[in-house]
């Protein structure tokens, strides 16, 4: 395949490295260096897809990140699709395949393409807000069809086999872009030895320099970038990110950018590499050196593919050695725009004729154009042009100096190519992002970063200068300013000579007139990948969409995943003409992150998969796994839910574990528990201002159960807390809450109650705790600790001991969860599974059977106790848990949740209680969840009496179990109550108590 | 039945001390032994630049009081051997034994496995006023990061800046790691220490390996 | 007004769409009206609409600071669904979900209201308890709500990763099928055109800058550029200034107003049918009729107005959905933005009388303020008209926060979005 | 995102090492069972939400482990002082 507008030397592609790629199933050859959009321009092809709303066909316009129309679908594999890359900013690699994202059977014929030019006089903008409402039934099917044309590219459909991570850099000072203004302000400030990070998106740093044959201090521009960036390379406190897109500036000077890394090599990056890496940098200081986008002209049918913006014309010719067509005619309304008609003469094709739009140019270039023989048609515009598929030609006609009427007579000229110029817009986007807005400004006919909180220098483009010396002038000045703000001396640097070059006044002009009014004319357009025209402003604003922020979501104006970067400033100058308002009266244009778009891969970095968010272990862990353990997620932890084995059910193993537990002994890894460590003279003060009973006269050596309440009297976590000394306790809290708990016991005591001395420590991964359960717990206990009288009388229920427990050092803490005879083993956790390991060396003949959550659960239930998160819900006070035994209102103090629970509605009869629930068929085991009612038979919406916070069938009673809520339900013990099931099932149940078994406790204190 | 244990006698005291270590024939468990770091530093290639070694089974104590408490001060510096050090997100390190500055109350001292129970019998014996010790050796370990790319890894890892004119050796700070938490400390020109949580420990090294991919990894015993 | 169909853009077709109508008016207010509705955000002009239409009363201003429908109500996610935990909030979300459908109709605009199904996927044993709680009570309460469990919710959600070795596998969902997305402009806008077409002012530029009060009573209100226009009665539904205008009213609300953030992704061929909410992992998502994959993140912790927060949300979400959906990890992301969202402590809005007599607050809707659009415009609009709440506002009085009668739906599955 | 000075580290540090707190300066009532419920309701529940300057509580939870305050514009996000807790702010809204 030939590269038929491949010229024969010239640009910064290596000849020596051909390389071969396909778009839309046919091969191409390009060179290494080029982009997908300066290969295909190439090799002649001129569709890179099909407008969205119009099927129009569409060319490649631009030659960087403004790009609207080079929307790609990348990827060789499945595995590797990418949607939506901008051919202008792909490099082009070896084996590189991509297609067009729109257009059926192909974008050369697409058929969608006749439905548009015949359906699009019906689809002005909003026209879906105006029809498919009737039938109200036949909406889900014209969203069908709607849905089958969204989209541009797709998603791939298996999983992305890449990795991506994410840096956090701080710098004295961010420079964004590596133009000249950048470089010069980069090198400045390296020079006076700030820290600097400058990134720049393109491949190569230079910016425009790359396309320009402009000569710098009596070099080449593409001579003077290297040596530049050879100087920034050797000073060690400048970090060089190339490919590096500065995507977000957000407050107080937090940067991110988007670091391609391995794209322009392959599909895939190379093994052990990553695809992309985030920085997330902090600055002192930032330098926005972002340059400028030129602006095209909106005349009539200016999409088709042969219109391009002036520059980046310039860019193929210059930097790629391409020269997109063989005719060209220009239309500008700037001196700088000439450049590119001068390029194109220098290839050796034909300039049929530059159009300027203003009367008598007269600047520099335009001189030397005309030396070159080159036509130069002023006062004048391209109001239309012909072709379909590639532009055939235009219709050239003068304009009125108010640039709003045609009134000479229009001529036709042959060409295949139309470039245009309405000037430049500086790229403020980063300058919005942290709520900046950016002003007008009539000189330079574009919009400049507006005053700003944010440490923030600006230099070159992005001020609206755009003559090389005042550039580098800006950047080396920017440099400069940076340091000096750093308090470092701030380096000299010379300003390089460049040619100097004598522009006259461009002219400010958005949208070219036609002939016919706007809404008749062929369609002007301003946002090419949405489809906006000039009409469909006009008509916005007919309709009453003036607010320019209706104007955009009425149009959809800049809403592509080009942002409007080309469209925006057109459209709303068109807006401002309509309405008879000038532009910063008609409002303003925000830009939020991101600059460009980004993977999100990329944005998610390592924390993906099994690093996700992180899996919490006990010391115990390891066995559990061994031991055939199903685990139940709880916060982070991975807790052990119930081990079967082999053949067993769910529920059998579960049978199992609890028998076991009744009859002999089991063991529950409860490391997870929260544990603090609490000492100081007032620790004891403060538990009886955060728990809602009484610890005054707790004894050393005695534990006891708290509940802990918000200061609005609502449940929010318990657990049991032993008196290790007079000033010592051990806290235990949920698994789940043990942050919060420590965090707000912080709270209270820094911020209201610092005068109390006491200090918390968290120990909960300190501690291994494992809970030995049932009858046999003792005999167990006795085989591998001799050093603690285990004595029913000597050792009781709700007392800790310290001693010796298989050779380690340990508490034994003789609580229960269960109900059953029960000591609790602290030892510390690099001990734990040595402990563990000795008690089923020992418990084999107890049959001591391991247990996990899940029948931990169905134990408590038998007997009535809480699990904070299950049974409460942050909107059940103590009282309503039936737990008034736990709350003690005689305390001096009035403690963290007293007030609260006093309130008027906590105190009203009819709150919901918790109580046991017992099935009338026992073989029934009500869901969790199940809602009670009074009479199933009642009409929906039903008056609902509670839920079910806890239901299991316990193999001990034989029978099911249930605890939830009834409205007064502590005075309604006995009454029946009805759960309606999605399944149609009313499952029938009486309100009892929650203690199933052994209400006396008997079982815990033998 | 041992005499010294029982209650009666832990009654007179304000606080439960406690002996932790086990005796001899006790296997201990670092958060990292399922790694099997040491069969995993057998296997490793010679160069990578990222090292990784796990200080293990150390005794750590977290220390709490007011450093107006002249007495807590002193008491410190005279059973510790060395002074705490005040001024924030600094360290001091003698002998076997660091510590750490975590806040202005609040310092983690590591030292030998051994040396925990006397050293706080001994704080305990010298400091009069309003101070707290908890042992934490089971909870925590730490992880030594050396070699040229064991900066990048930091910066993969915590929002610190890890710059040395930023951070000298000797810094310690207290942040975010990856979604866990850590005490990051510089011990040396190109060595760093995390000290982490025991049960994130596992998704610390998983984090670690898959943050030095780039730029291999090698484990030291 | 000018009705819209099919047919009437063939016509206009035929006329290059000159002849189009203004959809509102531009009016220059009154110097006194029966009703103020402060604010022109979706619940503003919905509160104007039902006022006309249902109460008759057409002498109303709405006065906007900026334009219409600027607000939040065109930076959120679009979602609708009605399956709240609580009886009341079930009550009030559903009268809302009643109204959406039938909205296009009533208001001659395609609010583009889709019922595509919302899912609420479980990840924990504690996801499934509290959704099939929510399930169970929903469906007593007349709310269309059900349960799914891994392997169908695998068939009805192919992209959805469903397989066990995700770190947080997913168990299940509760699905709603009749909640979905609408189109949040059209819903703005099909207000305010009905309201203008009833007689009601939309006054845009027009910032309310203090309150006429008198012995506890509002007469009117300052502005910034028309000075007093009095009004009987006063209704205030300004999300994201809530407070500031409480202030100027001499009371404070139990609203703190933070950033909400949400994203886009670029447009892609859909692939993602329905609306999927993690509140565990956090991350939900939903694929607009563009291709745009519309991607809420979550609530910064501090109170901010600048419609922005932090980055670290962003991508805590991002990471959320990644791991939800592990196809879109190579999909980008284009535009991220931030809304002000007021939240009460319990999660539920202020339908509500205040202490100011004649002077009524409509706040506080937290993540909820989209879907309850209509109903909360429906039940402010006869609050405002009758002087007193609505039996379906009622329980959702400001005086709640004295006597704790809170509806706290943080504790219910449902809360986020 | 922020960045924050924490008072005890004494340097800047990156918002994800801490939690926003919400509104400083409420204290809790010295005796509460005197507390009529507006005013309890009132403490738990009803805050200042400026636009514009607010005292905050921050806590350093993966540093330090402190509380402090800091003022904050809520508009534009730029912290204007920060304080330890028991002092007093010196930048408030009165005083412009």
């Amino acid at each position: 395949m030939s590269q038929k507008n491949r010229l024969q030397s010239g640009g910064r592609i290596d000849r020596s490295k051909a390389v071969t790629f396909s778009y839309n199933g046919r091969r191409y050859k390009g060179y290494q260096g080029d982009t997908i959009a300066s290969a295909l321009l190439a090799n002649g092809v001129d569709i890179v897809g099909r407008s969205f709303k119009y099927s129009r066909p569409r060319g490649i316009v631009a030659a960087g990140a403004e790009e609207p129309n080079a929307v790609l679908q990348l990827g060789a594999t499945e595995a590797t699709q990418v949607p939506n890359v901008r051919a202008t900013q792909q490099e082009l690699y070896d084996g590189l395949v991509c297609s067009a994202t729109n257009g059926w059977p192909s974008v050369e014929s697409d058929l969608m393409g006749v439905m548009g030019s015949i359906g699009g006089k019906m689809m002005p903008p909003g026209f879906y807000y105006k029809t498919f409402m009737y039938p109200q039934s036949m909406w889900p099917t014209y969203e069908k069809f709607i849905r089958k044309a969204a989209g541009l590219g797709r998603a791939p459909q298996e999983r992305d086999q890449d990795a991506y991570d994410i840096m956090n850099q701080h710098c004295d000072l961010m420079v964004v872009g590596a133009g000249p203004a950048g470089l010069m302000a980069a090198l400045t400030a390296g020079r006076s030895g700030a820290r600097v990070i400058i990134a720049d998106e393109q491949s190569e740093f230079g910016g425009h320099l790359l396309s320009s044959r402009e000569q710098i201090g009596g070099k080449s521009a593409a001579d003077w970038v290297a040596d530049v960036v050879a100087e920034l390379a050797k000073l060690r406190n400048v970090q060089m990110l190339p490919r590096s897109t500065v995507n977000g500036y957000h407050d107080h000077n937090f940067l991110t950018i988007n670091e391609n890394r391995t794209d322009y090599k392959g599909d895939k990056a190379p093994d052990g590499q990553v695809r992309q890496r985030m920085h997330r940098v902090r600055a002192h200081w930032v330098v926005l050196a972002s340059g400028a986008h030129e602006r095209p002209l909106v005349f009539g049918n200016n999409d088709v593919p042969g219109c391009m913006v002036a520059s980046a014309v310039s860019t193929y010719l210059n930097r790629y050695g391409v020269v997109p067509g063989s005719k060209l005619v220009l239309m500008t309304t700037n001196d700088g725009a000439y450049q590119t008609a001068l390029d194109w003469a220098d290839a050796g094709r034909e300039v049929v004729a530059v159009v300027d739009t203003r009367a008598n140019p007269n600047g520099d270039l335009i001189a030397a154009t005309r030396a070159r023989g080159i036509k130069v048609i002023t006062g004048s515009a391209v109001i239309d042009v012909k072709g379909k598929k590639r532009v055939s030609g235009v219709i050239v006609a003068a304009i009125d100096a108010k640039r709003d009427k045609v009134t000479g007579k229009p001529q036709q000229l042959g060409c295949d190519t139309v470039a245009s110029s309405g000037g430049w817009s500086p790229v403020v986007h980063l300058s919005c992002h942290a709520g900046s807005r950016p002003v007008w400004n009539d000189d330079i006919i574009g919009f400049v970063p507006g005053p700003t909180i944010q440490k923030q220098l600006t230099a070159g483009g992005i001020n609206g200068s755009y003559s090389l010396d005042k550039v580098l002038s800006e950047g080396i000045k920017a440099g400069q300013d940076a340091a000096s703000r750093l308090g470092l001396s701030p380096a000299a640097v010379k300003l390089p000579n460049v040619r100097s070059v004598r522009e006259g006044k461009p002219m400010a002009l958005f949208h070219v007139p036609h002939t016919k009014p706007t809404s008749r004319a062929p369609k002007q357009f301003v946002d090419l990948q949405n489809d906006v025209t000039a009409a469909g402003i006009e008509l916005a604003t007919r309709e009453g969409f003036e607010a320019i922020e209706h104007v955009k979501r009425y149009t959809a104006m800049g809403f592509g995943t080009d942002q409007g970067k080309l469209g925006n400033i057109n459209g709303m100058a068109i807006t401002a003409k309509v309405l008879g308002k000038t532009i910063p009266e008609t409002g303003t244009t925000v830009f939020r992150p991101n600059y460009t778009p980004i993977a999100f891969g990329a944005i998610a970095g390592r924390n993906c998969k099994e690093l996700f968010v992180p899996k919490r272990f006990s010391a115990m862990h390891k066995w559990h796994v061994e031991h055939g353990a199903e685990f139940e997620d709880v916060g982070q932890w991975k807790r052990p839910w119930f081990y079967p084995k082999a053949g067993e059910t769910m529920q059998q193993a579960l049978d199992r574990e609890c028998k076991a537990t009744r009859e002999s002994v089991a063991i529950l890894d409860a490391s997870t528990l929260g544990k603090i460590d609490i000492q100081g003279k007032d620790a004891r003060e403060f538990l009886g201002r955060v728990y809602t009973n009484a610890w005054a006269k707790l004894a050393i050596g005695k534990c006891r159960y708290g509940l802990m309440c918000g200061e609005d009297g609502m449940v929010f976590d318990d657990g049991v807390t032993s008196c290790l000394g007079d000033n010592h306790f051990l806290m235990t809290t949920t698994t789940g809450g043990a942050a919060h708990v420590l965090e707000w016991l912080e709270f209270y005591h820094q911020t209201e109650w610092p005068e109390l001395e006491v200090y918390f420590t968290s120990v909960t991964d300190h501690w291994a705790t494992m809970t030995i359960s049932g009858p046999n717990s003792r005999k167990l206990l006795a085989e591998l600790c001799d050093d603690i009288d285990l004595g029913k009388d000597s050792f009781k229920f709700m007392d800790w001991r310290e001693g010796t427990v298989a050779g380690v050092p340990a508490r034994v803490f003789r609580i229960s969860f269960t109900g059953e005879l029960s000591f609790e083993v602290n030892v510390q956790a690099n001990y734990g599974l040595h402990v563990w390991e000795k008690l089923f060396e020992h418990g084999a003949k107890y049959n001591l059977t391991p247990y996990g959550t899940e029948t931990m659960h169905i134990l408590r239930a038998e007997k009535g106790f809480i699990i904070a998160g299950q049974d409460t819900d942050g909107s059940m006070t103590p009282i309503d848990l039936g737990m008034s035994w736990c709350v003690s209102n005689n305390k001096p103090f009035s403690y963290i949740g007293k007030r609260g629970m006093a309130r008027e509605d906590c105190v009203r009869g009819q709150r919901k209680h918790l109580v046991g629930l017992k099935t009338k068929d026992p073989s029934v085991v009500l869901p969790e969840g199940a809602q009670a009612v009074a009479d199933p038979k009642q009409p929906i919406p039903m008056d609902l009496l509670g839920h079910i916070s806890s239901s299991y069938w316990s193999a001990n009673l034989n029978r099911s179990i249930a605890m939830g809520f009834i409205k007064g339900g502590h005075d309604r013990m006995g009454e029946t109550v009805y759960y309606p099931l999605a399944d149609g099932r009313v499952i029938e149940a009486e309100i009892c108590s929650p203690i199933f078994l052994d209400p006396k406790g008997e079982r815990q204190n033998v | 039945m041992s005499e010294t244990l029982a209650p009666e006698k832990v009654a007179t005291e304000n606080v439960a001390v406690m002996n932790q270590l086990a005796g001899r024939g006790v296997r201990a468990e670092s958060p990292l032994y399922h790694a099997g770091l040491d069969k995993l530093s057998a296997l490793n290639p010679r160069a990578g630049g990222v090292l990784l070694r796990e200080l293990k089974l150390l005794g750590h104590l977290t220390l709490r009081g007011s450093q107006k408490n002249a007495s807590f001060m002193n008491g410190c510096a005279e059973v510790l051997g060395l002074a705490l050090p005040t001024l924030p997100l600094t360290s001091v390190e003698k002998g076997g034994v660091s510590i750490r500055w975590i806040s202005p109350d609040e310092w983690l001292v590591v030292l030998p496995a051994d040396q925990a129970y006397e050293v706080e019998r001994g704080l305990r014996a010298a400091i009069e006023g309003h101070f707290s010790v908890v042992n934490v050796s089971g909870g925590q370990t730490i992880l030594e990061l050396s070699g040229p790319n064991a900066c990048d890894v930091l910066k993969k890892s915590t929002v610190l800046d890890v710059h040395p004119s930023q951070f000298p050796v000797g810094k310690v700070a207290g942040t975010v790691f990856a979604k866990s938490t850590a005490l990051v400390r510089r011990s040396g020109e190109a060595s760093w220490e995390l000290v982490i949580r025991r049960s994130f420990a596992d998704y610390v090294w998983l984090w670690l390996q898959d943050a030095s991919r780039e730029y291999g990894l090698v484990i030291k015993s | 007004m000018q009705r819209y169909s099919g047919f009437g853009l063939l016509k206009h077709s035929l006329s290059f769409h000159e002849n189009w109508q203004r959809v509102w008016s531009n009016p220059t207010p009154k110097k006194k009206y029966d009703v103020i509705i402060i604010g022109g955000g979706g619940h503003g002009l919905a509160t104007a609409y039902y006022l006309a239409k249902e109460h008759g009363i057409t002498n109303v201003a709405v006065l906007e600071k900026g334009h219409l429908g600027g607000g939040n109500i065109c930076r959120n996610t679009t979602i609708v669904r009605s399956n709240y935990l609580w009886d009341e909030s079930a009550a009030l979300y559903e009268h809302s979900m009643k109204l959406w459908e039938g909205l296009s109709q009533d208001l001659n605009y395609n609010q583009m209201f889709s019922q595509r199904g919302v899912y609420h996927t479980c990840h924990t044993l504690q996801d499934l308890r509290s959704n099939e709680r929510l399930v169970n009570a929903n469906r007593l309460q007349g709310i269309d709500n059900e349960m799914v469990y891994a392997d169908q919710l695998q068939k009805e959600i192919p992209a959805l990763d469903c397989s066990k070795d995700a770190r947080y596998p997913v168990l299940g969902a509760s699905v709603q099928r009749r909640g979905g997305n609408a189109r949040h402009d059209a819903v703005a806008w099909g207000y305010a055109r009905a309201a203008d077409s009833l007689g009601v002012d939309l006054i845009q530029n027009c910032e309310v800058i203090g309150m006429e009060i008198n012995d506890g009573k509002i007469t009117g209100v300052k502005t910034k550029d028309y000075g007093v226009i009095k009004a009987d009665r006063v209704g205030c539904v300004v999300a994201g200034n809530s407070g500031v205008l409480a202030k100027m009213a001499g009371f404070e609300l139990p609203v703190e107003s933070h950033p909400l953030q949400a994203l886009v992704s670029e447009p892609i061929k859909p692939f993602l049918d329905t609306v999927v909410m993690s509140n565990h992992v956090h991350g939900y998502m939903s694929q607009s009729d563009k291709g745009d994959l519309v991607i809420g993140a979550g609530i910064d912790g501090w109170v901010g107005y600048g419609q922005r927060g932090s980055y670290g949300i962003i991508e805590h979400t991002i990471q959320a959905i990644v791991e939800l959906f592990p196809l879109t990890s190579r999909v980008r992301m284009n535009r991220q933005w931030g809304g002000i969202v007021d939240t009460c402590p319990d999660a539920s809005p202020i339908i509500s009388e205040t202490p100011v007599k004649n002077l009524f607050f409509n706040c506080g809707w937290g993540t909820g303020g989209f879907k309850g659009t209509p109903g909360s415009g429906n039940l402010f609009a006869y609050t405002l008209a009758h002087g007193k709440p609505h039996p379906i506002a009622e329980p959702f009085s400001y005086y709640r926060f004295h006597t704790g009668a809170l509806i706290d739906e943080h504790g219910a599955a449902g809360v986020a979005h | 995102m922020l960045h924050i000075y924490c008072p005890h580290c004494r340097e800047l540090r990156e918002e994800e090492e801490f939690h926003a707190k919400g509104q400083a300066h409420i204290a809790r009532p010295l005796d509460p069972d005197a507390c009529t419920d507006k005013e309890w309701g009132e403490y738990l529940f009803f805050r200042k939400n400026p636009r514009g300057l607010h005292h905050e509580i921050w806590y350093h939870t993966a540093g330090c482990r402190k509380f402090f305050n800091l003022t904050r514009d809520t508009q534009t996000y730029e912290i204007k002082e920060i304080y330890k807790i028991g002092e007093q702010p010196e930048v408030t809204a009165d005083k412009g």
